[in-house]
């Protein structure tokens, strides 16, 4: 009932208005102030970060959109002469590699046998992790093979590093790894 | 008042990487289908299939070859808003929601759309639909608040092969032209536009190369204002009111002249 | 693939079904009443009031269902106010537009026909409205309201022609054949509510059906010449909607009454029969014709006809 | 490559994987109409394109090259154009005469001289999986009464060690008439390579061959040049290198390197792919390509270390620097010249130590710890023997960010859902740490053109998400402490090694390295002065004086206020294109490598249109960076005593080769044949039609019941099978299917086949399909399409299947494991595995 009251009340004034309908087409139409309401541009205040896309070879730049610490957009860069501004799907979506629900952000640990992971610690994880590759290292290691060349090495632990990643870790990886005469040092690059 | 900017595609270059559709949603933060879940269409490469309130750009993927394989081809499109000159939404918009900007292209203002839905039936190329997250209609804005910015628009700035230029309507016009004139010389005799002029809806000031007949592009060849049926409609109905009032009225009459009849019998 | 267009169904389901439908009864009582109000006698009085209540509830039904459908239902002013500006906002070329203006107007006057009913049955004791009842006033409200009727009627049907969908733009008859609804469905009902009062003339009853005939008569040449009119599209009728289209509208919707009422041995149920069967006729039609047009379906860069 | 005239992609589908990079081809075709062409198993969005499309049967690029080699030495144009005859004679070993005993496949049935059973096997590492080997002493040039190297003293210095490996100079015939002449043995190699032979092999109908052939000689010459770019298309099969070598065959031939719009690109698959074999962690090589230091080769000491891979002459006679100053980065002050520079700290490789052959030794239970940083091997080769490699490991460590099947191999694997294996029967320790992503890390990717690029830092990532340098940093400062106060001879190289990495003053994200210091070291420093950075290679010494990890990269850094790598400023618009101002290429910021090769022998450009680096009178100059000793006049004559550079002539541009040409024929360097020769890939439904020898005799294979593989012309796996990505996602899918943007377009596994063979299997469009082969079977849906074709070859149809291999049972979208699908067989080289051409069976599901 409530919008037949209205009806009711609105009906008298527009009665009122009667034939004067038709003059109101024109104000109707006036766009102007529609214009002036338009939305901003959501990174007027961010700060542009420069970056790369971190998916195929080609080297994209990027320029990545934060508030504060928050990334609020990625996309090309523009002055780049390798991609100007341009990206492929996967460059576009970088946005969504950051800024995903389904992200890890605990450190996780898994028990030999146990069912599920239990959340802990990175420096709990950090230590663990040291003290294995030191105990493997020293089970495994090797000086001379059994006809007497000198290697220095262990061949039981292997590291497997994508191809995704920094030449600064590259360079740790390799140096770390040889320096405690792990040869096993593996690379997407291979395969 | 800045000149009259849109989309000139080319669809000869378009190489299906679907870029602009990610660069899209990308920059205007619309979720993807059904959180990303889909079934495999089985149509070719394209599985987002449609334009519709989230999806503001889609690649048309069309196979075209013959049993033998010779001189096969696979046609790709990237589809948007076409950004009428005389825009069917805009015109039938109830509430004012759907404008013209000062580039001339045609925004949905989300804040003012009350969801009647008048457009989605109106648009002659299926562009229009409701955004779930924001329950209004939606389309392409072709990036306004990019525009405003002085920025190219998010999809056009992404392709990587620029099937998807930018810019005043009038260059890309002489732009493409040159490029027809080009394919026809390399013998691509069916090279066309679309859009390009005034014969539809007033112009597309966003505008395709293509190398077949609309239809194979799932295109329209002669989309038409829907008011072009207001009024014939509208006429044929007074008509039948008429007809049926006077039905009223005479059989009325008719009554009171038996009436009078019995009367006069007594 | 249709030549003029590629296009998006607006999702309009059985809101609008159900508007399209009342919609149409409350425009088609309006007009009745206000014939037998201008042109009746004394004893269609009774007829005349009802004409107005259906009309009045009606529109007022039309008004909540038409709301419903918008998935903003709290912004249906902006149909008649520009949101940004405040100022009234009315696009004569948009039925969508105007049908909002029209409905509310109707809306307005089947309020005041209705006010003047409820005095004339003596519910209501407020001199401004006796003069509804008799009177230029009352005359003036009944020729307006009637024209708004035939409005609310008819444009519904332009509404869906001023679109880009298969089916809908595919003809210039829709209107006319909702209007030919609208009157034979508003007859049915004022038929079948007479029933329950009894103070309704058994001639303004008889006239009341014969109207109803004739209109069906009508809606079935006028159906006939839409269904042609659609060409190739008309294939979308080959499938299920053709069935309730044949089977619904024109069966049991219009033949059968027809034939029920053109029968000699005239027993007290048979024009009930007959109305229930023109109303169910009527609200198929719409269904048909609204769904129908979902039969065409845009997939990746074609359409597919059933 | 938007200098080129013509540009071939073959065993790449770059439209599809490298979208970005194929901007320049578009712009190149539609701007100045170039030609594209595309040589591939399926018509991919690349062949949609390109202006002729030829199809070959997946596995055959060696044939199709052979035969466009055979083609155009014997065509009209390449003979009459005195270009090409100059540009080989000058710049290949065209003219080089080969030891008389060498005998060629073309002899031998299909294989080269000197093939014999392999030896090389240290019974410590039993994985090398070779079957077969090549003493390659008849693939060397003949030279006259060879001077026999002089023996060295244990502490002579390395110069003397490289002056000892001084030989004669090879015997040349210059009119290339002489049968053992280099070009004779190409001309006599491939001269049944014929269209018709190319059709039998490949399938590619013989008309749509010699429209290729003909399309790239037209734009080849002096005023034209052709560049040719592949990718894993043509790496991943059992002889890669040979099907890179072919390619580098043909365009010597053609005059199409070191030449702007010339060259064969690379098109690699991963952000800094490059970076990583630049900066190995890769077994085989320490930094700047340098061998890793073996127990299989003469490696002993330091000095017979560069006995054996050392050179007189070309730029490797520096190799002592590089070497020393890359052994100063590691143990710093310990390193002198009295310990040899700690050379018997570092640890020396025993056998093929790579993906596969670790994943046959895990199985084996032969490995106990794993590190597993950015990559998803529960996905990779043979995914179910790789799963069991994971089973057998005491601990894993998985960093990520998500959780990958890698990490998730113990509760979600195939195996653990069908019950097969129980997750408490499985006694792996696993970790799984969270990443930081791009934009919340500071470092540099090199690009596929060698080039460095520094991506800044714009957020702090969340929780305990960490950078990846940040986990090797912080677990290095943990084993240093471990390691601190042990006395073992075996722990003194790590004690020695030099790790200082935290920054001067604190980082945002408490324990992250600074990423600088590392650049730093990689691009060297002059020991006693650490804050003076070395500005280029030519500053390196061999005793000591200089600190450089990467000779290579040496100069990225040159000064602690110049990061290079940061540059970015393009050139202004309509330059030549170099930018060598936005970022950094190695080497010496150079953006074309031997690029001498642009100008013709006398240093004048070969045309105005193709002008890049000329001699100017006085010294080389150019739009790029010369890759030549600057003021060597082409005029100069090689001095035959002369060491590294001085040896070679003012002709020689490929500085990096001992003869300072480049290679037709490949003496050494390759272990599988010194000519491209067609062989099947390991699984073939056909006989190969060229030779009796099947495959190739020294491929490598890991013969185990859970890698079998299938028999020629086995009617149980009668169809051919190529794996391959989509644009819409990347690798195993763990950077795209957790992507909601990316899952929605390509949501789920498919496998695609042509309408013939799905009417002879009944399967209808988007039908559930099982796959399978005698590693693993898979279920795909079916996308039936004309785009892929049944292939005529020799005579019978074959039918040829594809699928992407994107999908994994962790992400948004899922899917089956495409690598359930193959097998462990590998190239002898570099051990690369066979992804792109296999067999299998296909029904309905």
């Amino acid at each position: 009932m409530a919008l037949s009251r209205r009806e009711f009340l609105e009906c008298t004034a527009s009665m009122g208005a009667g034939g004067a309908i038709g003059s109101l087409v024109g104000l109707g139409l006036d766009l102007s102030p529609a214009v002036a309401r338009a939305q901003t541009l959501r990174i007027r205040e961010a700060k542009a970060t420069p970056s790369l896309c971190p998916y195929c070879s080609v080297g994209c730049a990027t320029i990545v959109h934060t508030i504060g610490n928050d990334i609020v957009n990625i996309e090309g860069d523009p002055r780049s002469p390798h991609n100007e501004g341009t990206l492929c799907p996967k460059g576009a979506a970088i946005y969504q590699l950051h800024k995903n629900p389904n992200r890890v952000t605990k450190a996780l640990h898994r028990k030999p046998g146990a069912a599920r992971w239990e959340a802990v610690s990175l420096e709990w994880a950090m230590d663990r992790v040291a003290e294995l590759v030191k105990k493997t290292r020293d089970e495994t290691f090797v000086e001379r093979l059994s006809d007497g060349t000198l290697v220095n090495h262990t061949t039981a632990i292997f590291s497997l590093g994508g191809a995704t990643l920094d030449n600064e870790w590259n360079h740790l990886q390799q140096k770390l790894m040889r320096g405690l005469g792990i040869v096993a040092i593996e690379n997407q690059a291979r395969i | 008042m800045p000149e009259a900017m849109g989309f000139y595609t080319d669809t000869t270059v378009c190489i299906g990487c679907k870029a602009c559709e990610v660069a899209c949603k990308a920059w205007n933060q619309l979720p993807a289908t059904n959180g990303g879940v889909l079934e495999m269409s089985g149509d070719s490469y394209d599985n987002t299939q449609r334009l519709d309130g989230i999806n503001w750009r889609h690649v048309k993927f069309i196979e075209q070859f013959p049993d033998d394989r010779v001189a096969g081809r696979w046609l790709m499109m990237s589809d948007v808003c076409k950004h009428c000159v005389r825009a069917p939404c805009l015109e039938v918009c109830p509430t004012g929601a759907i404008i013209r900007t000062e580039f001339d292209t045609v925004v949905i203002q989300s804040d003012a759309c009350n969801g009647c839905r008048l457009c989605i039936a109106a648009c002659p190329f299926g562009v229009i639909d409701i955004n779930p997250a924001s329950n209004t209609a939606q389309k392409c804005t072709l990036c306004y608040d990019r525009l405003k910015a002085g920025l190219e628009p998010a999809c056009a700035q992404a392709c990587p092969t620029d099937s998807i230029q930018f810019g005043p309507i009038g260059e890309l016009k002489e732009r493409a032209r040159r490029r027809v004139e080009q394919l026809r010389a390399l013998g691509e005799p069916r090279a066309r536009l679309y859009g390009a002029d005034e014969a539809i809806l007033g112009g597309l000031n966003s505008f395709y190369l293509l190398v077949d007949e609309p239809g194979v592009y799932g295109l329209p060849r002669n989309p038409q204002l829907p008011t072009r049926n207001l009024r014939a409609s509208s006429a044929l109905s007074v008509a039948v009111a008429l007809v049926m009032g006077l039905v009223g009225l005479v059989t009325l009459r008719a009554r009171r002249a038996n009436k009078r009849a019995e009367v006069h019998d007594a | 693939m249709p030549d003029t267009f590629y296009t998006a169904s607006p999702h309009w389901g059985w809101y609008i079904v159900a508007y399209f439908f009342v919609g149409g009864i409350a425009g088609g009582c309006f007009f009745i009443a206000s014939l037998l109000h201008l042109c009746g006698r004394p004893e269609d009085r009774p007829v005349v009031r009802l004409g107005y209540y259906v009309a009045f509830a009606g529109a007022v039904v039309s008004g909540v269902l038409l709301t419903l459908d918008l998935t903003k239902p709290l912004r249906f002013w902006h149909m008649l106010i520009a949101s940004n500006t405040g100022v009234p906002l009315l696009k004569p070329w948009s039925p969508m537009s105007v049908g909002a203006w029209g409905l509310l107007l109707f809306g307005a006057h089947a309020t005041l026909a209705a006010g003047g009913a409820l005095a004339e049955d003596g519910r209501i004791r407020w001199r401004p409205l006796a003069g509804m009842v008799s009177g230029a006033p009352g005359m003036i409200v009944a020729a307006l309201g009637s024209a708004f009727g035939f409005f609310l009627a008819g444009y519904t049907g332009v509404l869906l022609s001023v679109t880009s969908r298969p089916v809908w733009a595919d003809s210039n008859l829709l209107g006319a054949l909702f209007l030919c609804s609208a009157a034979s469905t508003g007859a049915a009902t004022l038929v079948l509510l007479t029933r329950r009062r009894h103070d309704a003339h058994p001639a303004t009853i008889a006239w009341l059906s014969q109207f109803d005939r004739t209109a069906l008569v009508l809606e079935l040449i006028v159906l006939t010449l839409f269904v042609a009119s659609l060409g190739t599209v008309g294939r979308v009728f080959l499938g299920w909607w053709g069935a309730v289209l044949l089977g619904g509208v024109v069966g049991a919707g219009a033949i059968l009454p027809l034939v029920l009422e053109s029968r000699r041995s005239h027993d007290q149920r048979t024009p009930v029969r007959a109305a229930t069967l023109v109303l169910a006729g009527g609200l198929f039609l719409r269904m048909a014709v609204i769904f129908g047009s979902e039969q065409v379906r845009a997939v990746g860069s074609g359409v597919a006809l059933p | 490559m938007e200098h080129s005239d013509c540009i071939v992609i073959e065993g790449s589908n770059m439209a599809e994987c490298h979208p970005v990079a194929f901007r320049w081809p578009m712009k190149a075709k539609v701007e100045r109409g170039a030609k594209i062409i595309h040589v591939d198993p399926r018509f991919t969005r690349t062949s949609a394109m390109a202006d002729i499309y030829a199809p070959v049967r997946a596995g055959t690029d060696i044939a199709f090259l052979g035969g466009l080699i055979n083609y155009v030495i014997n065509s009209e144009r390449w003979n009459s154009d005195p270009f090409f005859r100059e540009y080989v004679v000058n710049y290949t070993n065209a003219a080089t005469i080969i030891n008389a005993d060498y005998r060629d496949a073309e002899d031998l049935d299909g294989v080269f001289s000197g093939l014999m059973e392999y030896t090389g096997n240290k019974k410590d590492w039993p994985f090398d999986a070779f079957l077969g080997q090549y003493e390659t002493a008849t693939w060397q040039y003949a030279r006259p009464e060879d001077r026999s190297p002089s023996p060295l003293a244990p502490h002579a210095p390395f110069i003397d060690v490289i002056r000892s490996l001084r030989r004669t100079p090879p015997q040349r015939d210059e009119t290339l008439r002489h049968p053992r002449t280099v070009f004779q043995l190409v001309r006599h190699h491939f001269k049944r390579y014929t269209p018709e032979m190319v059709e039998r092999v490949t399938g590619c109908p013989r008309d749509t061959f010699i429209e290729v052939a003909e399309a790239i000689l037209q734009n080849s010459g002096r005023d034209r040049t052709t560049a040719w770019t592949y990718a894993v298309g043509w790496t991943q099969h059992t002889y890669g290198p040979q099907m890179i070598g072919c390619c580098a065959l043909l365009q010597l031939l053609l005059g199409n390197i070191g030449r702007p719009g010339g060259g064969i690109m690379a098109l690699r698959g991963h952000a800094s792919i490059q970076g990583s074999t630049d900066v190995p962690t890769l077994y085989h090589s320490i930094h700047g390509y340098m061998p890793a230091p073996s127990a299989l080769k003469r490696h002993g000491t330091l000095r017979d270390y560069l006995a054996t891979e050392g050179s007189a002459t070309g730029y490797w006679a520096n190799m002592p620097k590089f070497l020393v100053s890359y052994l100063k980065s590691m143990y710093g002050a310990a390193a002198t010249a009295a310990n040899d520079f700690g050379y018997d700290w570092h640890p020396k490789v025993s056998g093929d130590h790579s993906h596969l052959p670790m994943f046959v030794a895990m199985a084996e239970g032969h490995v106990k710890g794993m590190l597993c940083i950015g990559q998803n091997p529960a996905t990779s080769l043979n995914a179910s023997l790789e799963r069991k490699g994971l089973r057998n490991l005491e601990w894993l460590v998985v960093k990520d960010n998500f959780i990958t099947e890698t990490a998730a191999f113990w509760y979600r694997a195939p195996e653990v859902e069908g019950g097969d294996v129980k997750p408490e029967d499985i006694q792996t320790e696993v970790f799984f740490f969270p990443s930081a992503q791009v934009a919340e890390t500071e470092g540099s990717f090199t690009n596929t053109q060698r080039l460095l690029q520094w991506h800044f830092q714009a957020a702090t990532p969340p929780g305990d998400c960490r950078s990846d340098p940040w986990f090797t940093h912080q677990l290095a400062l943990r084993l240093k402490r471990l390691y601190a106060d042990s006395d073992l001879p075996r722990d003194q190289g790590f004690k020695n090694l030099v790790w200082d990495f935290d920054p001067v003053e604190g980082h945002a994200i408490p324990g992250e390295p600074d990423a600088e210091k590392v650049l730093k070291e990689i691009n060297g420093y002059r020991t006693e002065d650490p804050s003076r950075h070395l500005t280029g290679f030519g500053e390196l010494a061999d005793d000591g004086s200089t600190t450089c990890a990467s000779w290579i990269y040496c100069g990225v850094f040159p000064a602690p206020d110049r990061n290079l790598a940061k540059r970015k400023e393009p050139d202004p618009p309509g330059g030549p294109g170099a930018h060598l101002n936005w970022g950094w290429a190695w080497p010496a910021n150079r953006r074309v490598m031997y690029n001498r090769a642009s100008a013709d022998p006398d240093g004048r450009p070969w045309s105005e249109r193709k002008r890049w680096v000329w001699w100017d009178g006085a010294k080389w100059t150019g739009y790029d960076s010369p890759d030549f000793p600057p003021a060597k006049p082409p005029s100069a004559r090689g001095d035959p005593d002369g060491i590294g550079l001085d040896a070679h002539s003012g002709r020689s541009p490929f500085i990096m080769k001992p003869d300072g040409v480049g290679w037709l024929f490949n003496p050494t360097g390759l272990l599988d044949g010194p000519l491209p020769t067609h062989y099947e890939p390991a699984e073939s439904p056909i006989h190969n039609p060229l030779y009796g020898r099947q495959t190739s005799p020294v491929l490598k294979y890991w013969r185990r019941d859970d890698n079998a593989l299938v028999d020629v012309g086995d009617e149980r796996f009668p169809y051919v099978i190529t794996t391959y990505r989509l644009t819409e996602h990347y690798l195993a899918g763990a950077m795209s299917r957790w992507n909601p943007w990316l899952a929605q377009l390509m949501p789920e596994l498919f496998i695609e086949l042509s309408p013939e063979l799905a009417a002879e299997k009944g399967i209808r469009n988007t039908d559930w399909v099982r796959i399978s082969t005698p590693r693993g079977a898979i279920r795909a849906k079916a996308l039936v399409t004309r785009r892929l074709r049944p292939f005529v070859i020799s005579g019978r149809t074959v039918h040829q299947v594809g699928m992407p291999w994107h999908w994994g049972w962790q992400g948004v979208v899922t899917g089956d494991v495409v690598n359930e699908l193959t097998a462990l067989v590998g190239d002898p080289n570099v051990s690369i595995h066979e992804g792109k051409a296999f067999v299998c069976n296909v029904e309905r599901a």
